[in-house]
Order: C-alpha cells, then structure tokens, then sequence
C-alpha cells in the first residue's frame, strides 16, 4: 500500500530544504598521478595480460587519432574526432566486461571497439566510406559498428542510445544468457531527456545495463559548469535508485574494476548501475572544432599530466611488465599498420549506387525502386557529375 | 468467426501474437495490469506474464527508446503510446533511430521487430489532445511503415501483420470506431497484406480515398452520391507507407477523378502526396482537380468539432463538385 | 578550471557503489491526522485570515468537484477530473505565494485557480464551452487558464510545463520585478524528459522557479512502485543541485510555509527549489477511469482518514476559528452557488463559427481565410447538421 | 552596404534585433561565449552580456520548453538548435505547444515572441545527421510560421522580421550556404516581409520553384535551360507556411508549367502540398504534370550524397521533360 504520510520517514516541522551537500560522493582511484598505486589499493586482481591488452589498444587508437587528425588536415578524410585522454576509460570499461556484452556507444570510444578487436583496415573503410565499411559508407566518419563484436552502430543524435540500452539489455536478460550491456555517454548527453528516460526506466524495469559517463569537462564548447549545477552525473543515479560509482576516468586499473563489479551486480541481481568517469577531453571536440576559443592552453596542459597510457605505462614498468623497447616496436608496428591501412582504403571504391537504396526497409518498396532507376538512368547520362557510381553502375 | 469490436479484435491480435512468438513483448503507460486506458491489452498480463506485458513509467521517448533497444536485440517490441497526440516526445526516437536504424548501420543493426500501437483521431470530444492524426509527419520519413486499420476484420489481420514485418510499423487505430465498428472477425491467426488497398465499392464517375475512421464516412457520403446517380469507386488505403500506388492510380485511370479525406489539416497532410502522385501518374485522365476535404489548418478544437470534420456532408459537396467540374 | 581528479574529494580504493541509502528525506509535517500541531511545530506562523482562505477555498472545489462529477454522470457534461484529496497541497502552495506570481498548472490544480479568484461562473464556461470561456471553447474541461490571474491555461501533454515555468521564470528575473513561477506536476510527469531538462536548466541558469510535484501515489492505474525504483521525486532535486523538500501534502500549514519559504529563497536568491508534497488521489483519475481496475477500496479507505479539509477544520475548532454551523452555511452556499452557475452555463450558447480559425496566427492567413468561407457556406447550407453554429454565423 | 556572407548577414540580423530591443534573448547549445559552431551568434554575449546570450545545457526539448515560457513571458526569444536533425527531441514542444499556444488558451497567452533557428540541410558531408531538411513536418502544424532564407540580403531582412512576428517562427538556415553564399547587406535595421515569394527571374515556358539552398541549383538549372532555349520562370519561395499562392498561381496560370524542387524525401514533402494546391487552383491551365525533383525516400546518405541531391542536372532534366511533355 502506497501511504508516505504513515511511512517511518523521519518528520520535522520546520521548512528545511536539504541541498546537494547532504550527499557525498567519492572518486574510486587506483593509481596515483604517477601510475603507482595508492596506498590501501591491491592492484593484484587485475591480471598482467589484461593489463597489457588494456595498454595495447589504448595506444592503438591514440595513433591512430593522430594519425587520421593529420590525414583531416592534408584534406584526405572530411572528419574526425580523437578520444585522446579518455582511453582508459573506453578501453577499461571494455575490458571489465565479457566479449559478447553488447556496447552502445556515443562516439567516442573507438578504445572499446578497438579492444574487442576491429582491425585498422575495419576502421579505415568506415573513415573512407570504402565499400568494404560495414555501414555501407552511409555515415560520417566514427560512426563504427559491429555485429560481430557486439558494438552497436554509432548513431549522432545524442543519447538515443541510452534508453535503447535498457532495452536491449532487458531483452537480454529475457534471453537469459547472462549477459548485459553497456552504454557510453558523455556528461553533456546527461542533460537530454533520454538519459532520464533511461535511467528510470532501468532501474524500475530491472535492466543489467552499465550506464557509462564519461565526464571530459566538455561538450563542444560547453564547459560542465554551463552544463549542470549538481556534483556531476553519479549524483544522479542515487535519484533514481541506481547504485552509482564515480571513478578516476584516467585510472585503467580502476575503470576496470569498477566496471567488472558493475557488470557482477548487473548480471546476478538484473539492475542498472551508473559509473561516472572523470577524465578530460585532452584534443580538439572534433576535427571541426577549436577549443583555443573557450578554454586555455593552461588548462589542457595541467591535465596532460593525468594521461592515462603514460600512467598504465608506469604501472607497467614497475612491475616489469614494459620497456621502452617494447614501447617503441609497439607503435612503430602500429602507425606503419595504420598508414598502410589508410592508404588501402583510400584506394578502394565507393559502395555501388544500389547501395543507396537498400537497408531502408528489409526489401525496397515501389518508391525506391522507381526512384533508383530513374537515378540510374540521371548517373548514365551524366557520368561526369557522378564520379564515384558511374563506372560501375549494375 | 466471433462478434468482435475493433477493440477486441486488437485485443485478439495482441493474444494471437503473444501466445504463437515469445519474443513478442507489449509495454507502454498502464498496458499491465490495467489493460491500457482503452483495454486494448487487457488479460495480456495475467496470460503471459508482467515480463511480457508491463507498465512502463511514464516517458514516450523512453517508450521508444527502450522499444528500438529490445527490437534490436531482436524482439518483437510492441509499444503503446497512450493517445497518438502523446507521440511527440518520441518523435526523435522514432524519425531519427527507429527510420534509420538498418539503413545506417548497414544492416548490422535492425529494429524491424518493433511496432508502435496508438489510438489516433477525432470524433471523442478531445479536443486538442485526444484527437490528433499525426500519420503524415511519419509518412514523410523514409524506413517507417504506417498502417490504419477501418474494421474489426482487418485491425486484426494488419496488427498481426505489422508485428510479424521485418520493418518497424507505426500502426494508428482509429479510436472512434474501438468500440463503434463491430463485425465478424476470425478467431485463428491470419494477416492482412501490408502496402495493399482495398478496394470497397466500385464505381466509374469518381475514386473516393479515405483511411481508418474516416472510411466510414466516404462509404456514407457514397450512399448519398448513389442516390443522386454518382457512382463512386471507394478505397480504403490501410497502408499510408509505402502506399499502394497501383490500386489508387488504376481506379484514377478509369474514374478520372479523385476526392481524398482526411482528418488531419489540410496543408501538408498525407492527402497532398496521394494528389500529387496521382496527378504525376494519371494527368492526361484526369476530368478534374484532385479535390481534398480534410480538417482546417487550426489545431483540434473541442466546442466546433462537428465543424472541423470532413463529414459525410462536405464529402458529398465535393464528390459533386468534382463530378460536375 | 576543470580538475575532478584534483580536487578534494575523499577518495577510495576499492569499488563501492552508493545507494538511495546515502540520503535520507524527512517529511515537512505541522499538522498530525487529527488535525492538532506536532510537538514542535509552530503554527502561529500562518494568519487566521490565510487559514480561512485555504479552507474556503478547498470546500469550494471539493464541492464543485463533487457536482461536476456528478453532472458528467448525468451526461450534461463530457469529462471531469477531481482533486478530491489534494486541496491542501494544491491551495496550500498557492497561499505561500504572490497573488501575481505565475501559476504553471498541470490539471488537478483547480484549487490553486479558486484561491487567485476564478468564479464559479468561469469554472462553468470553461467546463461547458460557452461563449464566455476565455478559452473560448476550444479544449476539454478543466483546461482552464486567465491571464488576470497569472494562471497558465492547462495543456494535457505532460511535463511540457515544466522547462516552461523555467523560461516563464527567467523572464521574470530579467523583468526584475521580484516575482517568480510555480509549476505543479504529478509524480508521474515527472517521468518525462521534460522533468529533467527543465530542473536541470532552472538550476544551471538560475531561475527563479517553484517545482512543485504533487506525489498521489498513481498515473492513472500505475502505482509510483512502477513509476520509480528511488526515493521519491525530491531525491532527485538534489542530483540538480535543486533544493528541495518533502512535504505532507495533506497539511495546508506545511505546504504553506514550505511554499513561502521555498519562494523567497527563490526570488532573493534567483534559484529554483523543488518541493514534493505527498498526498493521494482520493478519486478516480478522472471521469473516464475506473480505479477499482488497479487498487483496493481498502487502500482508499484508509487515505480518508488523511482528508486534509477534515485536518485543518479540525484545527480551525480547536483555534475557535470555525464551526458546524458556519461550515454548513459555507457549503449550502456553495452548493446553491455552483449548481445555479452550471444551470447559466448551460444554458449559453456556444463560440461562434468564426472563433475556429481565430488564434491560430495572430492574424487569419489566407489558407484559413479560404477554408473558413468554405465551412460558413457549408454550415449555411446545411444548418441542421452544425447546430451550434448554424444559427448565428456572422 | 556591406560584403557579408550568409553568416555574417544573421549575424547581424540578431545584433541588430538585440540592440534595437532588450527583450531580445539568444540562447542555445554553444552559442554564448563561444558564438555557436558555425559562429552565428559571434560577439553578441560580449555585447550583451550573459543574461541575454549564453549557453544552454545540452536538451533540445528544455531549449524549446524554456523559450516557449520565456516567450510567454513576453520576451523576443531567439533559440538556436545546433542543427536541424536535432530539432526532434524538441518536435513536441513545438508541435504541441509553441504552435497551440495561442489557440488553445483563447488568446490569453501566446508565444508569438519565439523565433526558432536550425541550420538545415546537405552538400557539406554531414551525411544522417547533419544534413536534413525537415521543413515538411512543420508545415503540418497550423500555428508556426517557417521562413527560409536564400541570400545573406533576405537572410537578414527575414530573420530580423521572424524576430519581431507576432507568431513562432522556424527559421531554418541554409548551412551549405553560410560561407559560400556573400553579397551586399545593407548594414541598417531592415525586415523583409514575411509570407511573400519572390519571383528571381521571369519566364514564359515553365515555373521552377525552390527556397534556401536550393534556389541556387534551381536558378543554375534555369540558366542552362535558357541555352536550350527554355524560358524559365524561377522563384524563391522564402516563406513555406503560409506560403505565398497568389505569386505561384499566378506564375503556373501564366507557365502551364511546374517544377518543384526540395532536398528533403519526395514522399510527402512540402513538394506534395504545392503540387497538391497549384493543381486545384490552375487545373484548366496545365499543360504537363507537375514536376518535383526531391531527394530519395532514403536517410540522407554520405558516400553518395551527389547521387542522392535534386541537383541542377535532374532539374534541367525535369525542365525539359515538363516542357517536351
Ligand atoms: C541531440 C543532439 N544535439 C546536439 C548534437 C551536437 N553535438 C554533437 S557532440 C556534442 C557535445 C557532446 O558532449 P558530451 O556528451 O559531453 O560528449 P563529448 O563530446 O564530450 O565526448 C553536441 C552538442 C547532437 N549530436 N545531438
Ligand atoms: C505526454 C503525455 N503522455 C500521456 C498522457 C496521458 N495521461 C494523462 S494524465 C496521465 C497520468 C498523470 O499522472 P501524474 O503526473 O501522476 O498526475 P495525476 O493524474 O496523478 O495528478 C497520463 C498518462 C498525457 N496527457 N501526456
Ligand atoms: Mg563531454
Ligand atoms: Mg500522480
């Protein structure tokens, strides 16, 4: 029976209005600034091959951002967008979690995708809108997606992938397989109507869905003083009954281990849980963007010094795991893979000009077929103007 | 073959659906245990149990969204939103990722399994939230189907249809008849076509288009007509997209003319797309101006309702009008 | 400058998540069940004069609210929908402000309108779309609104109020004129993403708004058990970094204070506050619903014992401020009031034709003009069809 | 006078708003200190500080929500969403509200003050999401008003008329032409009237019709088809709802001939309802079917983007056939 008045709240008879300062939410941190762990932190649960496979393609895909930054600027790519600085945070939250859990991502965690193991040639087609990209060249550079591996495409309209996360996970969960989803977000998506949606909704339904923050400080150029006045987006989750956790988001030991205690809870108790990752988006928003007109130099270089790879590298070598050798062979290994990749892709085709009329609907309705070979005929006649289908028309 | 109301024969469909796929889910605001607001889920709870048919909190953009997540994990995501008027919140949900979830991924990704329920239109005395017709904002958006039932008999036969597409459906019922239109429907498990036609009543002075609940109203004034020697071709067009283009431009062939009615505005409602398709298809045929009779371009209005309706009578006017052109 | 990992936030080292449990909301109480002041509670905080008012103008909904009931019965009437079991939160919090702050409603607020001054003849051309009703008969019943009384016409889809008291609010903060906005929703509106745009917003842009959620235990059939998994609505204000408070929403005293105090921290401090009342829908959620579908008569029953009229008459005996027979002269006169009002309202004719294409544009564009010469002729020509309008079309 | 690019002209329709009228507010996604993404509202939070142009939290529908009530409040709120493809999470305030607000209190409230602006359209890349044209969906909607602008001239004069409208307004901003599209702008305070189409160039042989960004194609197409000896009358249309019927009648009475052309999907496009209207008004007259080069029912795709555009070359095709038919 519903009845507040007679519940055993406690009551108090004068207007006191309480405030965000009635809840505390800590940071859950691992590593120190210089990759040693804090004291009272056991790093030995986190196994030496993850911890590898953590850094290996954390340092894959910032190479990777460099390298498709650069290739943006000769004017070869007409877009891209670095996760520089956030990798732990994608890759550790990837790691914590089992290889066939679904992702939904935001845009910027090409470091999960690439730790489930897309292959340079995977995103160089999708960058070039080869016709080997899986998305069939139909969208903008990063907007990556994988059956395969689980990884749902990426989609720009900001956090439409959240409620689509509960409910995917709440199939999951009918499904009975044990698994569950997580889905990325960055804390300016936090103030769309979906994320509430889907928060609520999780936690009423009992979805075992990670709700993934990642908190850069920034939304295009909207700093997150602009973007809420609570203490972040973990604040939130208690709100809604969903356990919450905010972590040191340039932490891969602890993204990881929060995220694999997340996926624990959700999996055996079918719940939401809400990590928020305090990290800071070290580059640009993206290739269209320059963040010298809103925020400082000082402040991107007081933050250069949280650099997740260069923490996990200390980490490593502590342990012995990592030299500088090891290191060097690495990327080299790496940026020869990626420029042979890009300069493949480059070379490829376009998808065909059928393409463009099919995965509208299952099979293409009178409409589109009309309208495909009226194009068709446009293409034939005017070869020129179509460079890219006309040599190769069906 | 039962006596079954339009709502019942929804009900019966839902039934059907559920009990043939358990990967069929239907959720939406007070669809659990109460059985929605019109009853059109009613019993679904108790038969199948609340993780196949549940209330959902109270959020249309989470409606859809957490329906485009379940269908892309591959369900058959049944989805009410309580009153067509209340689909807006959704609108991004539904036009951006539920249109074009294939097509961008590739076909990684579908959300075909979903279908969208909503009780749509006028004639209740709800004024300006309780009457809408939204169907043509979803024509206008490539990857939806839309479908709008006229009766008991096809409500059941295109509902378990639009469940069973491999492509999402927005399938709008036409509230005024949920419990007005009653008729023999099967009690077994079939499926109309989508995208098909039907065509009502044959005639050769004049083609007479409606959909849903306004069907009811063109088949009247086409009683009328026939009194006064008018003989009218009627089409009830159930699927609005993709529509079937056929069926309507070989009626418009042979007739030369064409009324279309709807309950939306006017200006930009789904009418103007049939007009001006067939006037592309059939020009040289045609004996005179494609003739509209919708709603006015004003929201829904409550103490002018009768006013605001394409009726028997302004259809009739311009079924006239058309044929004495 | 942006450093979560750098500020002093406790820190720790092993990945616990926070619950609901973190945070724990009182209840704002004065008045126990039976009406007299908990120990503790001062009550000479609120003016004879104010207490009368509330109760007066509670008597006057709850009886109107029983008539229209009982007219929409009788088929004179279309749909209705009571506040029978609300009038404490719904004209206690309007007491607590300014007679020109702004009134956002949601649709059980007819308590609130009454306490501003609508007449009962209002209520009726409202409730029969005369030609008198400022809304000029264009929507259902109880969407009423009067712009002299600074209360906002009803609109049914919900939620969509909210993000508009902010803007209302900020506007008013601009004027400087030291007024601010109230805005009423149920727990279930709160679901919407507009709930969450709209506190959020208030707080970033520092509106002076009153978010008032009236939690009455259902949406309809759905009972908060399914509407939320949190603690409530006021949970959530402090995730917002909104301050907010539980109240009795059956106690006119405390949803008083709590209002006024709410408003000027509001309006001296530029800042919205969120104040959740608990109470409980005592009828059916309106005349088109059934609650015997989807809750026990016990249940109801055992909320009667809550009345809030009942409460605070009680309290006005033991002040020696009211008594049986002025309450009986109160609600004769009433009654007589009311149903002498809906016999004129109905008695009224309806807008006439012209008012259908007036107001959609500040001006009639040549589209409406066209259609409503077309209409008239159709009307003219068949004026038993259109009996409303047919016989006086200008 | 001044050399201005489309940008620059908005830039200081909204200066020129905000300076002539302190009830004038710009909000949005990015545009305070940083001037929005495309620098729109460059300068202005300098000028006129925080409380009247600053940054919103990332919600469309709390944009809209928060400018209908500041509008109600009396203020000339000038919202900006970032694109046009995020207009949707925002589609129920404007549908439901900003367009009924008016109406359905009787006049006692209005949010005639708003002014919506939204970058629309493709040619730059964008692909899904940074490229669609979706002006049909709210020319379904009695109470906005949708005005689109061609050159940086009318884009300052509209804008600073949408501004100060008595009704909302949906200012869409053709992106493609923000840097490409320069000319002379009057540097003073001007307005262009709304409701009123604008004839570019006339012609005996056939009537070609676009707005925004289309007109330039539409007008290149012209231009070819003058070679072939085709006299075409083009007109930019800059006002969709309402739109101005009497200059395009007048145009097709005198052309016998229509080409529409839009990027957004043919399938119930504002295409549609010209068509629809023009064919019931100039019936008698018309001597070849109504023609609309549109984009394809599809998502708005990227690899083929050309392919998928009613360019000049489908439109010259168009022309010819209209004309030869
Ligand atoms: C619905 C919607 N509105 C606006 C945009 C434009 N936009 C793209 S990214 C972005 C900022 C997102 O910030 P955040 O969520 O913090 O993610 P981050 O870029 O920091 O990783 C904006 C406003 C969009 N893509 N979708
Ligand atoms: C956007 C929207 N969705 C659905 C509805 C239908 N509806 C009307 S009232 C209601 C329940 C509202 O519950 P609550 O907010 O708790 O208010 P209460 O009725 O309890 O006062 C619903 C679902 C609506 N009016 N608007
Ligand atoms: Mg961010
Ligand atoms: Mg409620």
């Amino acid at each position: 029976m519903y009845a507040p008045s007679s519940v055993d709240a406690p009551r108090i008879h004068t207007p006191d209005f309480i405030t965000e300062s009635a809840l505390t939410i800590p940071i859950y941190g691992m590593l120190g600034e210089d990759g040693r762990p804090y004291e009272g932190a056991d790093p030995s649960g986190v196994a030496k091959e993850i911890v590898l496979a953590m850094h290996d393609a954390a340092v894959f895909t910032r190479l990777l951002d460099e390298r498709m930054v650069a290739a943006q600027r000769q004017g070869r790519l007409s877009f891209y967008l670095t996760a520089t600085g956030e990798e732990a945070a994608t890759v550790g939250s990837a790691a914590g979690l089992e290889p066939d859990d679904m992702i939904l991502p935001q845009y910027r965690e090409q470091g999960a995708l690439r730790y489930r193991g897309f292959t340079a040639a995977q995103f160089m087609d999708q960058l070039f809108a080869t016709e080997d990209d899986l998305g069939k060249g139909r969208q903008m550079p990063v907007h990556y997606g994988s059956r395969a591996l689980s990884y749902m495409t990426v989609s720009s309209p900001l956090a439409t992938q959240i409620p689509q996360a509960a409910g995917y996970a709440y199939g999951q969960k009918l499904a009975g397989e044990g698994r569950c989803s997580i889905c990325y977000f960055g804390e300016g998506a936090a103030s769309e109507g979906d994320f509430h949606a889907a928060l609520n909704m999780a936690a009423v339904i009992r979805c075992p869905v990670i709700f993934f923050c990642r908190n850069n400080g920034y939304a295009i150029s909207t700093p997150v003083s602009e973007q809420y006045a609570g203490d972040g987006v973990a604040a939130r989750g208690v709100g809604y009954g969903v356990r919450s956790i905010r972590v040191d988001g340039n932490d891969f030991l602890a993204v990881y281990l929060a995220t694999q205690e997340a996926r624990r809870q959700a999996v055996s108790e079918g719940v939401p849980v809400l990590i928020e990752a305090m990290t800071y988006r070290l580059g640009a928003h993206s290739t269209s963007d320059d963040p010298s007109g809103y925020r400082s130099r000082k402040e991107e270089e007081a933050w250069q010094r949280f650099d997740p790879i260069a923490r996990i590298r200390a980490f490593m070598e502590a342990q012995g795991w990592w030299d500088a050798e090891r290191d060097e062979a690495l990327r080299q290994g790496y940026r020869d893979e990626i420029l042979a990749a890009m300069k493949t892709a480059e070379a490829k085709p376009a998808p065909s000009l059928a393409r463009l009329i099919e995965d509208v609907y299952a099979a293409p309705p009178w409409n589109l077929t009309e309208q495909y070979e009226a194009l068709r005929e446009q293409v034939r006649a005017n070869p020129d103007a179509y460079p890219k289908t006309a040599g190769r028309i069906e | 073959m039962a006596r079954m109301n339009l709502l019942q024969a929804l009900n019966s469909a839902l039934d059907t659906a559920m009990a043939a796929d358990e990967r069929v889910i239907c959720f939406g605001e007070d669809v659990g245990q109460f059985g929605g607001v019109f009853r059109a889920t009613s019993h679904l709870r108790d038969r199948y149990g609340n993780e196949r048919c549940f209330n959902t909190p109270l959020v249309e953009q989470g409606i859809i969204g957490f329906a485009n997540g379940l269908a892309a994990a591959g369900f058959r995501a049944v989805a009410e939103i309580q009153f067509a008027d209340y689909i807006f919140p959704a609108f991004d949900q539904i036009v951006n990722e539920t249109a074009k979830f294939r097509y961008r991924s590739g076909n990684e990704f579908n959300v075909g399994g979903l279908t969208i329920r909503s009780p749509y239109g006028g004639g209740i005395s709800g004024g300006h939230y309780h009457s809408q017709s939204p169907e043509a904002y979803f024509c206008h958006t490539p990857g939806l189907k839309v479908v709008v039932p006229s009766t008991p008999e096809n409500a059941k036969g295109l509902l378990l249809a639009s469940i069973r597409d491999p492509d999402p459906v927005l399938f709008f019922e036409p509230k005024r008849l949920y419990r007005a239109a009653v008729g023999d429907v099967p009690e077994e498990d079939y499926t109309a076509e989508l995208g098909r036609a039907e065509v009502l009543r044959e005639g050769g002075d004049v083609t007479v288009l409606a959909w849903g609940a306004q069907v009811e109203v063109v088949t009247r004034a086409a009683e009328m007509a026939a009194e006064k020697g008018i003989d009218c071709e009627v089409i009830d067009l159930r699927t609005l997209l993709p529509w079937d283009v056929e069926t309507v431009t070989r009626s418009v062939l042979k007739t030369g003319r064409l009324v279309i009615n709807h309950e939306a505005p006017r200006t930009a409602g789904f009418g103007a797309e049939l007009s001006a398709t067939v006037q592309e298809r059939c020009f040289l045929y045609l004996e005179s101006p494609i003739c509209r009779v919708t709603g006015l371009d004003t929201p829904f209005p409550l103490a002018h309702e009768r006013e605001y309706m394409p009726d028997h009578l302004k259809t009739l006017a311009a079924i006239e009008q058309t044929v004495n052109f």
